[in-house]
């Protein structure tokens, strides 16, 4: 099986990977990593597992922990799922911009809705949000939440 | 003439959908793309988290109306996935069908877009004219023109009928020869051929690094679909072959998506021949145990990926989606390089961009010979300034207006 | 003086032009219409879009040259229905007509270009700015064809008045069959002067939105608009006459049913071109305009010299 | 072969063919059985549980009681998004999807419609109308 | 200037430009509108042409549930369309802000942005149901229209207008 070999590939150059990467079903590979060794992995991946595309950055509120799901595929179908958790305090993360360029719309998206700071990100626009979003407002952080009324309708403030 | 930036968009003729590209030219060549998305933005993923399963898959078909059905299909295979789902081979078959049907009128839809956005409108009117046998056929299997809602977890919510299928392969064979007729037309007519070809180039290499996919990529010869490469729904059971071609420009795009439209036609005529007797639907538990799944799906303009996560309860913990359109955005920018103002449009349509569900932005550095450099806020200032002038209402004039009035 | 004040405001001036043009405008929309399988417009379609126009608010840009944004229009229009005195309709002699009248037409029918030009450039937004650039650089690139296209018929007849072109094919019969190729080539300059597919390219709406005419709205739009219409007329007339100069001399009514016929055969012309062809973008235009239409006006130049001198042996 | 005027033939024909244009709204063409349009409520069959408005995505359906056993259901138009969730929902048959498409109104609530049992024959009660 | 009025309301009637605008929709209701102008339905019979400029335009079609940043672009196309105007909002998204009713960044429809003449729901709407609105709104016209052009005071000026954006509940 494709899967389990690519498994063995990682975990022998990154023995602190054993039991932490699962294939949950074909052609698909979850690794759940803590955060030194993380660009060593995604580096590896990209590098020597064949890894040549960046599906896409989910960003994941898990409490006093933000995930970011690295989401790498590979030509045959394969996804390899690189799992990073930073501190809600100090969310940093190195943009991958220099091995896709792609993600930098990822990124801004990551900076956007949760509030990450990702080292590396070039000059730019506003991610999706409107320029005159509030600072400090992430909307798909769990505890956020919308001033809205329940009926759905806006509560107007006189700001 | 000196360097211009002209805005194009978010609302322009060019444009079905708000997004802004700035361009900057030099007489009649750009020199430089901006691109700016977000116009679209809705926070639906924060919403999906706000309802229900059910509630969202009605949603999420609605982040967009073209590849409405890509997108709830994407959604439910994964949920299905978390939730250890059988769902019956039937519903799969009339999922892949509808599949398919969305991606017939959608590359039609598109090839009537790019004929307008090349002053072609008769091109428009007879495409979209055709197009309306499969938005029949749609209507009549689901009841609705766009936004299906067939789908539901655990499968689908109507089935399709021996008559229905008798009507879709009449449409199909209708279509067919329609489409050999728009294969001639793209193949032979000199001014289409002059305005599509060495138009928007996107080198095989620039499509690989910047990860360009669907239509998009398979124009520059990248070979990948996801139907094959990881295959769902009832793509393993069927024979079909991936367009690509290596053309590298619009032309090349063109021809793949017409290729893909002949595809599309042998596929549904065998899902129909092969589709098997069974149930449509399974029952779904409301609360979905927790648990986490990415689907992908080929959608009309290339991969869409969801990713869902469960946490036990009847709504998901969180929704990612990640739309084909927005993959491809960072391709516009470099096909618009050194191309001329009048292929605009028809470069940017060529990726067929929906921003419904992409919306965000990227810049792009592509520093032309002879440009002033603008950093960021300034061009951003420049701009603003030159709309509120030339373009947008001026509001202070509105100001002085109103006051004299009130005085 | 009373009789020329009828010809110049009402017959065939200023009124019956309009009138005329608007009705030539339905026509062209509804072939154009019908060739893409849809119903198109009713009748009184142009009229209400022209009169709806007339009531409409007239924005005048903050940023725009007022004054020569107000005239263009009015410009225009004198132009476009000055230049149709000098057109033989179904007599072979036009109102007015002096040998070289034929230059002189084609210069009127340049104004309104021009007017177009100075109008979009005045209105100083982006989009009309470069409509005019482009509507500019376009008039050099089919002028020169369209001018060789209606020459080689008066060289042929050997005057540069139009009233004596028609006499001259009147008289003689079939020779009008030598300019047929300079028909093709004047249509498709043609299409260049009236902004249409493929060289629409001063108002291609999916690039530069309205180009010229973004700016315009209300009566000043409604004015642009009728230039055009008159121009259309104007130029299908020139056409008929240069070009089909058969079936004149007949009493006024059969006459004039003659003339609309071939009007309207000219008419249908230009809407089946725009329907078939795609835009060209506008270095492809002058390209073509300079590559091939303005040889094949030469090549018919030399052509009609040659036919000229067998006929005078 | 590369020509150009490719279409010309076809252009032609379709000149002198019929239009395809259906004359929708003096001629209007069925709907297919199925279609999804407004929503109606038959309040003799409901026995107010309220799974309707449970799934509906974006809430355009409320039950209230009015008496005893006896329910009335307003649907807004404007919210209604015509998925017909609601109608499967329902285990009692009272929503019904009918092809009614023609829903456009002048105000937005003349899309308000509400149906209680004083509407002997079930049609919906659209203020203004 | 009975004859005038009569004349006026005539040749508006029977010659709505329109402006097509999309307003963060899902595109479905775009789609319809654009199929609307094409052979099977050609809306070109009731004289309806399909225009790029505001200034050309009558009719604002308007579909989407009005998302924050296209919001100040929604009111200065309208604030550019010459007098007299209306707006049609195609769709439910349109009509109330439909399914995404509650969303962050959207407005709850058309008309909480700007003044609305005619609503057609559906998700989305369909052409016919897109003619049949336009329809009824021309045939309302006909009844109250007085002839002359009214102009419209302007919606919003810089100020209030800027306040309005930052004020809309954004976020605590
Ligand atoms: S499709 Fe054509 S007519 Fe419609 S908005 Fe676009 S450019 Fe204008
Ligand atoms: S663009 Fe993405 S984040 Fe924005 S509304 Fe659409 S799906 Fe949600
Ligand atoms: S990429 Fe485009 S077509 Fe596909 S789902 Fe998104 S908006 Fe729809
Ligand atoms: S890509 Fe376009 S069409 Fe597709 S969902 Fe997004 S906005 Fe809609
Ligand atoms: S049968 Fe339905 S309505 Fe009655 S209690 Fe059970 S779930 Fe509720
Ligand atoms: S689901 Fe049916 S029975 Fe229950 S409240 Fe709704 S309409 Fe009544
Ligand atoms: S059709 Fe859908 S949106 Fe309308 S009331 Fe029923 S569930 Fe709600
Ligand atoms: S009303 Fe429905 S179809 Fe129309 S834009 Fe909104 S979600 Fe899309």
């Amino acid at each position: 099986m494709k899967e389990k070999s690519l498994l063995q590939e990682l975990e022998s150059k990154f023995p602190q990977l054993e039991g932490k990467a699962v294939i949950q079903r074909a052609r698909r590979i979850f690794v759940d990593h803590p955060h030194d060794s993380f660009y060593e992995v995604f580096d590896f991946s990209v590098k020597n597992l064949g890894c040549t595309m960046l599906c896409t950055l989910t960003g994941i509120d898990e409490d006093v922990m933000l995930a970011v799901i690295y989401n790498l595929g590979r030509d045959d179908g394969i996804l390899i799922n690189l799992i990073v958790r930073v501190p809600k305090e100090a969310p940093i993360l190195k943009s991958v911009s220099s091995y896709f360029p792609n993600a930098v719309l990822y990124e801004r998206e990551l900076v956007d809705l949760f509030g990450m700071k990702v080292e590396g990100l070039p000059e730019g626009y506003r991610y999706p949000l409107p320029d005159n979003w509030p600072e400090g407002q992430f909307p798909l952080r769990k505890d956020w939440k919308q001033n809205h009324d329940n009926a759905g309708k806006e509560v107007q403030s006189d700001v | 003439m000196s360097n211009v930036t002209i805005p194009v968009g978010p609302q322009h003729p060019a444009l079905k959908e708000p997004a802004s590209f700035k361009i900057t030219i030099n007489g009649e060549r750009i020199e430089r793309a901006d691109v700016r998305l977000g116009y679209n933005h809705r926070g639906v993923e924060k919403a999906c988290e706000e309802r229900n399963y059910i509630q969202d898959i009605y949603l999420i078909e609605r982040v967009c109306g073209i590849c409405s059905h890509s997108h709830s299909t994407a959604f439910v295979l994964a949920v299905e996935e978390i939730a250890a789902i059988e769902v019956p081979k039937r519903a799969f078959y009339i999922r892949t069908i509808i599949a398919e049907l969305e991606r017939i009128h959608s590359h039609l839809l598109w090839l009537g877009v790019a004929g307008h956005e090349i002053g072609f409108d008769t091109l428009l009117m007879y495409s979209w004219r055709d197009r309306e046998i499969v938005m029949d056929i749609l209507n009549m299997l689901t009841g609705n023109r766009v936004n299906y809602g067939i789908n539901t977890i655990g499968g689908v919510r109507r089935d399709i009928t021996p008559k229905q299928a008798q009507e879709i392969l009449c449409g199909i064979d209708k279509l067919e020869e329609r489409t050999r007729y728009y294969i001639e037309l793209a193949t032979e007519e000199v001014t289409l051929i002059n305005r599509l070809s060495g138009v928007g180039f996107l080198s095989h290499e620039d499509a690989l690094h910047l990860g360009a996919i669907g239509p998009t990529g398979r124009g520059s010869a990248v070979d990948r679909d996801i139907r094959r490469d990881d295959p769902y729904l009832s793509y393993p059971e069927l024979q079909f072959k991936i367009v690509t071609d290596d053309h590298c420009d619009v032309y090349g795009r063109t021809l793949v998506r017409v290729g893909e439209l002949m595809e599309s036609y042998g596929m549904i005529r065998q899902l129909l021949q092969n589709i098997p007797e069974g149930p449509i639907s399974v029952k779904a538990p409301r609360k979905i145990p927790a648990g986490r799944a990415f689907s992908r799906y080929e959608a009309p303009r290339g991969e869409d990926v969801h990713y869902i996560q469960a946490n036990g309860t009847d709504m998901p913990e969180r929704v990612k989606l990640r739309a084909p359109t927005l993959a491809n955005v960072q391709s516009v920018a470099r096909m618009l390089e050194n191309s001329y103002l009048a292929d605009v449009p028809i470069v940017v349509a060529s990726i067929d961009p929906c921003f419904s569900c992409t919306d965000r932005m990227i810049s792009l550095r592509t520093d032309g010979p002879g440009e002033k450099l603008m950093s960021w806020p300034e061009l951003h200032a420049f701009s603003l300034d030159w709309n509120r002038k030339n373009r947008g209402i001026d509001f202070t004039n509105l100001n002085k207006r109103l006051i004299e009035k009130k005085v | 003086m009373a009789t020329q004040l009828f010809y110049l405001l009402i017959f065939p001036g200023f009124l019956f032009l309009s009138a005329f043009g608007l009705f030539a405008e339905y026509a062209d929309r509804k072939i154009y219409a019908r060739m893409q399988n849809r119903i198109g417009p009713p009748w009184f379609q142009p009229l209400a879009d022209f009169i709806k126009l007339l009531g409409k608010e007239t924005i005048i840009p903050e940023s725009a040259d007022r004054r020569i944004f107000l005239l263009m229009p009015v410009f225009a229009l004198t132009a476009a229905v000055t230049s149709f005195l000098y057109i033989p309709m179904w007599d072979t002699h036009a109102l007015v007509s002096f040998n070289g009248d034929a230059i002189v037409v084609l210069y009127l029918l340049t104004i309104p270009t021009v007017t177009f030009f100075l109008g979009g450039w005045s209105s100083n937004s982006m989009y009309s700015t470069i409509g005019a650039v482009r509507s500019i650089t376009q008039l050099f690139a089919y002028e020169v064809p369209l001018f060789m296209g209606i020459l080689a018929p008066s060289l042929l007849a050997g005057t540069w008045s139009l009233s004596e072109i028609s006499a001259f094919y009147n008289a003689h019969s079939w020779y009008w069959l030598v300019n047929l190729p300079g028909l093709a080539i004047a249509l498709i300059a043609v299409q260049g002067k009236l902004e249409k597919v493929p060289f629409d390219i001063p108002e291609a709406e999916t690039e530069i939105v309205g180009g010229t005419f973004t700016e315009y709205s209300g009566r000043l739009l409604a004015l642009l608009r009728m230039a055009l219409d008159v121009e259309m007329v104007v130029v299908a007339s020139l056409l008929a006459a240069v070009f089909l100069p058969f079936g004149l001399g007949y009493a006024p009514i059969t006459g004039f049913i003659i003339y609309l016929i071939k009007v309207f055969f000219i008419i249908f012309l230009m809407a089946l071109v725009r329907t078939v062809l795609a835009r060209l973008r506008i270095e492809q235009m002058v390209n073509f305009c300079w590559k091939y239409l303005a040889p094949a006006g030469l090549l018919q130049l030399v052509v009609c010299l040659f036919v000229k001198g067998v006929m005078l042996q | 072969m590369k020509k150009t005027g490719k279409m010309v033939s076809e252009v032609l024909k379709s000149f002198m063919k019929k239009p395809a244009t259906e004359l929708y709204p003096f001629v209007k063409n069925p709907k297919p059985a199925g279609f999804r349009g407004r929503i109606i409520f038959h309040y003799e069959k409901c026995i107010g549980c309220k799974l309707c408005m449970r799934d509906c995505p974006s809430k355009a359906i409320t039950i209230t009681k009015v008496a005893d056993k006896k329910f009335e259901a307003r649907i807004n138009l404007d919210d209604c998004i015509f998925c017909a969730q609601c109608v499967d929902n329902c285990a009692k048959n009272a929503l019904e999807s009918t092809s009614d498409y023609e829903l456009a109104g002048l105000s937005r609530d003349s899309l308000k419609t509400v149906f209680n049992n004083e509407s002997v024959d079930n049609v919906a009660l659209r203020p203004e109308e | 200037m009975r004859i005038y009025d009569r004349v006026m309301t005539w040749a508006r009637l029977k010659s709505p430009w329109i402006i097509h605008f999309n307003a963060g929709a899902c595109n479905a209701c775009d789609i319809e509108i654009v199929a609307a102008l094409t052979p099977r339905f050609d809306i070109e019979r009731f004289g309806i042409l399909l225009k790029g400029t505001p200034r050309h335009a009558d009719v604002l079609i308007c579909c989407g549930s009005v998302t924050r940043q296209i919001k100040d672009r929604l009111v200065r196309i309208y604030e550019q369309m010459p007098d007299p105007k209306f707006v049609v909002a195609v769709g439910s998204c349109a009509c109330s802000g439909g399914v995404f009713k509650g969303c962050y960044n959207v407005e709850e429809g058309i008309d909480a942005v700007i003044p609305v003449s005619a609503y057609i729901p559906g998700c989305p709407a369909s052409p016919e149901a897109i003619i049949d609105g336009v329809v009824k709104l021309l045939s309302s016209l006909e009844e109250k229209e007085s002839g002359r052009p009214e102009i419209s005071e302007p919606l919003f000026t810089e100020e209030t207008y800027e306040r309005k954006v930052i004020a809309s509940g954004i976020g605590k």
